[in-house]
């Protein structure tokens, strides 16, 4: 795994973003710097949901992040809608944010405290219109309303008058505001006659959920999950929604992406990966997930220590080496690259669990 | 601490009353007692009866030196036979200006550049802060003591602003630090998401949540800066005489002490109950602000 | 581990510079010409004399030749000459080290001894009837200025009872007991404001580190509190307590300079007051950047002893 | 009494209950909960967050810290109520005979002390080890718990190791001295799913080898599954139900539980199953319902359930104990769903999945 290689990648008009050979590198002091995510790439068609999957420190978040550019990749190019906003300017790029939106995990964080919901909830039509006041806040009602928040109760209450979950669906309603702002459709058909090249390519908006329900219990969870479903039919929203828990993932997903130690593993639909995993990283994934079910067989065999290399100083080859029961020679000296195991099933492994088609 | 009572915060009473009930008796006296001070110093001129901080009634044959508290002066005469209670009056204008000159300064410009440079972070932020770390290298009362003999004139308006300019350096640490950590809350992040420009983000976002924590620093920064006037004018390094000042008073209370010692006593109590209702009710903000945000 | 002693002694040095080219600028850019300390203003009407002096004392010469001239002879320990008494500014300042030095080392030996046993009692009895009042004291304590106390203590010390001596200043080489004498006083007075500002932040600290999981996690191993309370919860709070003597260092060395002025001893502070008031500009350039040395020197050490004590910054570099 | 000391419980809690005064009232964490422990066995406690399962844990514990805490009812230890214990008998039962794993490696150990002496300090107390003895037992509990090179680990500080090997390290100081009654305290929240598995995989291991009873308090439901002998789910601070794992994931009974179960999403359903969730919020803790505190968020809820709380009883199987007036499955709860439905409350409405959505007018709120 740890592979590099672009066979997942889909051709077509109907793809809104594609981000190819994606690099982060974050300063660590003394001019050194680490890579959270060194190298890969991936794409999302209009409509559809990728969930991006993997442990803490293997640079799931830091992607998403880079498709918004806060900050910017180090190097790679994140397509959407048929531009590169690598090329663009920070004006071109604030212009561009009226597309592409993020909800974050710490729902309370996500709100300014000292601000009524109303006022958070409103933010974007300040800076993007319409001006108008009562205009203003009949979107702001309306977005509320949506998300399952009372507006008459919430307007002018502050973010910490709030449960988690509550403050999860405001930050949803303040995404939503922007990424379906009447004003915003106008302007975007406008640029879009005057650069004709990006017409054909696919439409639509893009929301980042970056484990949007780990910080919520599993009741409010459901609810949030449900919303997100709703809401990505009811306004034809694209979601990429990055999580550590593989049911959730799998849950919300139309295809899914394992990430390890800043490297993809594994790319499928869902049902597919759930059921044949691959690579043997998503295979141990799989393993160690508590199912809530006493009649399951647990593996107890695991017991060994078998935790995350230090990004800093990845392993060679394939980055999973070092934790793989299948490992050999091959994959500390060789990368493995993308390769197809089945329909629209890709894995980076050079031992795979799964025979390799074609 | 907003004391002007205008119809916007009249309207807001019962927002007061439910703030003032919380506080503990000893706090509540303590703001009474800063409320009174304040009043006093801004109206010195208005109070009816209040003496001429300057006349020295011993020289035209009315009222002798070192008087004990009495009717005619409330609180005694000092050694000039000056009346202590006007003198008292009239030397809170000078710890309040330079500490309300202190606050000022520190909270605009030290507010506003240690959350600039806590927001945008980078080489702005490492050449600022090193500015700010030479200047706080030096011991305050020493870099004091040197800038206003320098100066040479010694008036209300070269105190204050020479104290002023030498609290922006702490306002400004204090400022970073918390914008710096704001900064990385994600609500800065989503800001940014939505195309809000940077000024906006700023003034929006990072200021309006640094503000609280500096306003309770203010207290306890005025608490300091009333301390370190009273310490300069002691030394006989603040306003010029026959200006009065708490801390001259005490100085010019040691010669009689052995005679008279209300001089030293009256400025000194004004002094050390003026910074412990600082302290006290700085103290309370904090603990109240802790208490919300641990609820947070 | 070396690279941050490096880095540190690189900050240390640039500070310095820093701060006497400050000193330096603020000394002879300000206005009030150093001809007036050097000339009585009636004597000045001589523009030949004073054309002379002026070039005696370099005073022609541009700022940064001055600078450049004076430092290269502070490097070497030279801080050039009192303009009023002709000696020099280094050994003054040598002579006086003494005094203010005691002086303080004694407060602040004696401010933590009280504070630490204070503060730990009130964190640990957090919320008691021990607490509020030891709380509510140290408020009190810390809004006692040095020069307020420091009367006090003489009124009733010196004047009333009659123990103390009310000024003065006995040399620990000429008797030992006379000088505890005059230093006691002295450093008591200081010492007021200290021991609040420091059981307040080994109380504040200590509550926190007291509601750490650690804490409740040695609870559940069956220590005794007390050996909690020193072996596991004091030892972060104690970085905290280095911190701000270091820090504190700075109002310190200007309460010193109060109560040498308030006791007439013959200490650094007492000197440059007298400097100030002479306009002796040598003399205040020469204290104020040794003063500013100590100060950064101090918390140098203080951000080296860190490194002693918490693993972690070891591990960070 | 001591021949029967073997055969009684280990733990017997009866009616506890606790409080923390706080300045806008008293919140009443637990309300009245009763259980036991034999030895040897292993009881799962699983509840979202302010449900009262940590705050019951460190009760038992005698650990919740501060004035304002009020803990009433038995606790009893091996025969002996532990909260009417002097603190210097509660420091000879810590450590000693009940120990406990905190939720976060990260702050559980103290940052400025070496692992040896963190693992060390209760040995040398409890079991007047000297120097090298402790020293001799620390490198043997840590290879115990899986810790390569235990020479060197135990010279390190905490920040010098991973999370997942700091949990061991927790792990090995509660194990130490041999406890008879181990309360992990939701002990994987805080790692990876991976590190998860094996330091469960640990913990049963552990726990099975040294016949020591434990709690597991936990949110997730997938935590107590297969892992324990007895699970208890806990609602505002009461028992929901109450029930041998085995028998409880079988046949839930009570409507929380049920709609706990209905609201995960498992790895087994296919994508994009509609998850059924609960509807509203728990219930304030200062001023609980007089009712059963789930009838507000309840689908089966009637005018009953309201105005009287459920005792915990046994219910077909004596072991399985329930406090509900509607059990799933029951008539009573068929023909309450049936009206709540009808009558378009919300929490019956959420549950029937059929139930579209619409941009304005979002649904269970």
């Amino acid at each position: 795994m740890a592979g590099t290689g672009k066979a997942h990648l889909r051709p077509g008009d109907d793809v809104l973003v594609t981000v190819e050979d994606l690099v982060v590198e974050f300063p660590v002091g003394r001019g050194r710097t680490v890579k959270a995510v060194s190298g890969i790439s991936f794409d999302i068609r209009s409509g559809e949901t990728l969930g991006l999957v993997g442990e803490s420190g293997c640079g799931k978040s830091t992607s998403g992040r880079a498709i918004i550019q806060l900050p910017r990749p180090t190097s790679g190019s994140v397509t959407f809608r048929g531009v590169d906003l690598a090329d663009l300017s920070d004006e071109e790029i604030r212009q561009r944010r009226t597309h592409i939106q993020m909800i974050f995990q710490d729902p309370i964080s996500s709100l300014n405290p000292r601000r009524t919901v109303g006022d958070i909830v409103a933010e974007p039509l300040r800076v993007w219109g319409p001006s108008d006041a009562s205009e203003q806040e009949a979107i702001v009602d309306r977005m509320l309303d949506s998300v399952g928040v009372d507006p008459d109760t919430a307007r002018d209450k502050r973010p910490h008058e709030f449960s988690g979950g509550q403050c999860q669906r405001i930050s949803i309603a303040r995404s939503l505001v922007m990424l379906t702002n009447r004003g915003n459709l106008h302007r975007s058909r406008r640029r879009s006659r005057s650069s004709s090249r990006s017409r054909g390519r696919g439409r639509g908006r893009l929301l980042i959920c970056d484990e949007p329900v780990s910080s919520l219990d599993v009741s409010v969870q459901a609810q949030i999950l449900n919303l997100l479903e709703d809401l990505k039919a009811g306004y034809g929203l694209t979601m990429m929604f990055i999580a550590h828990d593989l049911a959730v993932v799998k849950n919300i997903s139309d295809r899914v992406a394992v990430m390890y130690l800043g490297k993809l593993c594994e790319v499928a639909d869902p049902d597919t990966l759930y059921a044949e995993a691959a690579h043997p990283y998503t295979d141990l994934l799989l393993g160690s997930v508590p199912e809530p079910d006493p009649t399951v067989e647990i593996d107890e065999g695991l017991i060994e220590d078998g935790e995350l290399p230090s990004p800093s100083n990845p392993p060679s080859g394939c980055r999973f080496r070092t934790r793989c029961e299948r490992v050999t020679d091959l994959c500390s000296s060789e990368e493995p690259q993308m390769r197809a195991v089945g329909d629209d099933h890709f894995v980076a492994c050079h031992h795979p669990l799964a025979a390799v088609a074609g | 601490m907003d004391t002007a009572v205008d119809p916007a915060v009249a309207a807001r009473r019962p927002w007061i009353r439910r703030f003032v009930a919380k506080m503990p008796w000893v706090t509540r006296f303590c703001a009474s007692w800063l409320i009174v001070i304040v009043a006093a110093a801004v109206f010195a001129d208005l109070i009816p009866g209040l003496a001429d901080p300057n006349y020295q009634g011993f020289l035209f044959g009315d009222g002798a030196t070192n008087e004990g508290p009495g009717l005619s002066h409330f609180l005694g005469t000092d050694n000039n036979s000056r009346d202590i209670l006007a003198r008292i009056v009239y030397g809170a204008r000078v710890s309040l200006t330079v500490a309300l000159a202190a606050v000022f300064m520190g909270v605009v410009f030290g507010g506003f550049f240690g959350s600039l440079v806590g927001f945008v972070r980078g080489k702005t932020d490492s050449t600022v802060m090193a500015v700010v770390d030479v200047i706080l290298a030096f011991p305050g009362l020493v870099l004091l003591l040197t800038v206003v003999t320098l100066l040479g004139r010694r008036d209300l308006v070269v105190i204050a602003t020479v104290i002023g300019f030498l609290s922006i350096p702490p306002y400004t640490r204090v400022a970073r630090a918390n914008a710096l950590s704001i900064s990385r809350r994600e609500f800065v992040t989503a800001a940014r998401a939505i195309g809000t420009k940077k000024r906006t983000i700023l003034f929006r976002e990072v200021i309006p949540n640094v503000l609280p924590t500096l306003l309770a620093y203010a207290m306890v920064n005025a608490a300091v800066i009333i301390l370190l006037e009273g310490a300069l004018a002691f030394l006989g390094l603040s306003v010029e005489p026959p200006t009065s000042s708490w801390g001259t008073m005490v100085n010019a209370s040691r010669v009689d002490l052995q005679i008279n010692v209300w001089p030293a006593i009256w400025p000194s109590l004004a002094l050390v109950f003026t910074v412990y209702s600082l302290n006290n009710v700085g103290d309370w903000l904090r603990r109240l602000r802790s208490v919300r945000s641990a609820a947070l | 581990m070396g690279s941050f002693i490096a880095i540190r002694l690189v900050r240390l040095v640039a500070t310095l510079l820093a701060v006497s080219f400050l000193t330096f600028l603020l000394v002879n850019l300000l206005p009030g010409d150093a001809i007036n300390a050097l000339i009585p203003i009636e004597a000045q009407q001589d523009q030949e004399y004073v054309a002379q002096v002026r070039a005696e004392w370099g005073l022609n010469d541009p700022m940064l030749v001055r600078y450049g001239k004076w430092l290269g002879d502070a490097v070497r320990g030279d801080l050039g000459e009192s303009i009023v008494t002709s000696r020099a500014v280094s050994s003054e300042i040598a002579h006086r080290i003494p005094v203010t030095g005691e002086l303080m080392i004694v407060t602040v030996v004696f401010s933590v001894l009280m504070a630490v046993p204070l503060g730990v009692m009130s964190a640990y009895r957090e919320g008691s009837r021990l607490d509020q009042v030891i709380s509510g004291g140290a408020q009190f304590a810390l809004s006692v200025p040095g020069f307020v106390a420091g009367l006090l203590f003489i009124y009733v010390f010196a004047m009333k009872l009659g123990w103390f001596p009310a000024t003065g200043w006995t040399r620990i080489s000429n008797s030992i007991s006379g000088n505890l004498m005059t230093v006691t006083l002295p450093a008591l007075s200081l010492s007021v404001i200290e021991v609040a500002v420091y059981a307040r932040v080994v109380r504040s600290d200590l509550v926190t580190t007291l509601k750490e999981d650690y804490i409740l996690s040695a609870r559940s191993k069956g220590l005794r509190d007390g050996f909690i309370l020193f072996r596991h919860a004091l030892r972060p709070s104690s970085l905290t307590l280095i911190t701000v003597v270091g820090l504190n260092i700075g109002l310190l060395l200007g309460g010193t300079v109060v109560v040498e002025f308030l006791f007439a001893l013959p200490g650094l502070g007492k000197r440059l007051l007298d400097a100030i008031f002479q306009r002796d500009f040598m003399m205040v350039q020469g204290i104020t950047v040794f003063v500013a040395m100590v100060y950064v020197v101090v918390n140098t050490l203080v951000d080296l002893v860190y490194l002693v004590v918490d693993p972690r910054i070891r591990k960070a570099d | 009494m001591p021949d029967n000391v073997a055969n009684s419980p280990l733990l017997e809690v009866d009616d506890l209950r606790t409080t923390f005064t706080i300045p806008t009232g008293d919140v009443k964490a637990v309300r009245g909960v009763s259980f036991t422990l034999d030895r040897g066995r292993t009881l799962g406690i699983v509840g979202e967050s302010g449900s009262g399962k940590t705050v019951l844990a460190r009760s038992i514990m005698r650990l919740n810290l501060g004035t304002n805490v009020t803990t009433t009812g038995t606790a009893a230890f091996d025969g002996n109520d532990v909260l009417t214990r002097s603190p210097s008998e509660m420091r000879q039962l810590w450590g000693s005979e009940m120990a406990m794993v905190f939720q976060d490696p990260m702050t559980s150990l103290n940052p400025l002390v070496r692992v040896q002496r963190q693992v060390t300090e209760h040995l040398c107390r409890h079991l007047n080890l000297n120097r090298s003895e402790a020293r001799q037992a620390a490198v043997d509990l840590l290879r115990e718990v899986r810790i390569p090179d235990p020479d060197t680990r135990l010279r390190s500080f905490p920040h010098e190791l991973s999370g997942g090997m700091r949990q061991r390290v927790c792990i090995a100081v509660a194990l130490a001295c041999e406890p008879s009654l181990l309360f992990a305290d939701e002990p994987t929240t805080a790692l990876d799913v991976t590190v998860q598995h094996q330091i469960l995989n640990l913990l049963s291991r552990e726990q099975a080898d040294r016949e020591m009873a434990m709690v597991l308090v936990t949110h997730d439901l997938g935590v107590v599954a297969g892992r324990t002998d007895d699970t208890m789910v806990m609602y505002a601070g009461t028992v929901a139900e109450y029930a041998p794992t085995v028998s409880l994931f079988a046949d839930m009974r009570h409507p929380y539980s049920e709609a706990l179960m209905r609201s995960i999403p498992l790895t087994s359903f296919p994508s994009h199953t509609r998850l059924a969730a609960i509807t509203g919020r728990p219930p304030d803790l200062i001023d609980p319902p007089t009712g059963c505190a789930f009838s507000p968020r309840c689908p089966y809820v009637q005018d009953h359930c309201v105005n009287e709380a459920p005792p915990l009883v046994e219910i077909d199987d004596p072991a399985h104990r329930l406090a509900c007036w509607t059990p799933v499955g029951s008539p009573e709860a068929l023909t309450a769903f049936e009206k709540n439905l009808a009558a378009g409350l919300p929490q019956a409405v959420a549950v029937d999945v059929s139930t579209t959505w619409s941009p304005t007018g979002g649904v269970d709120g």
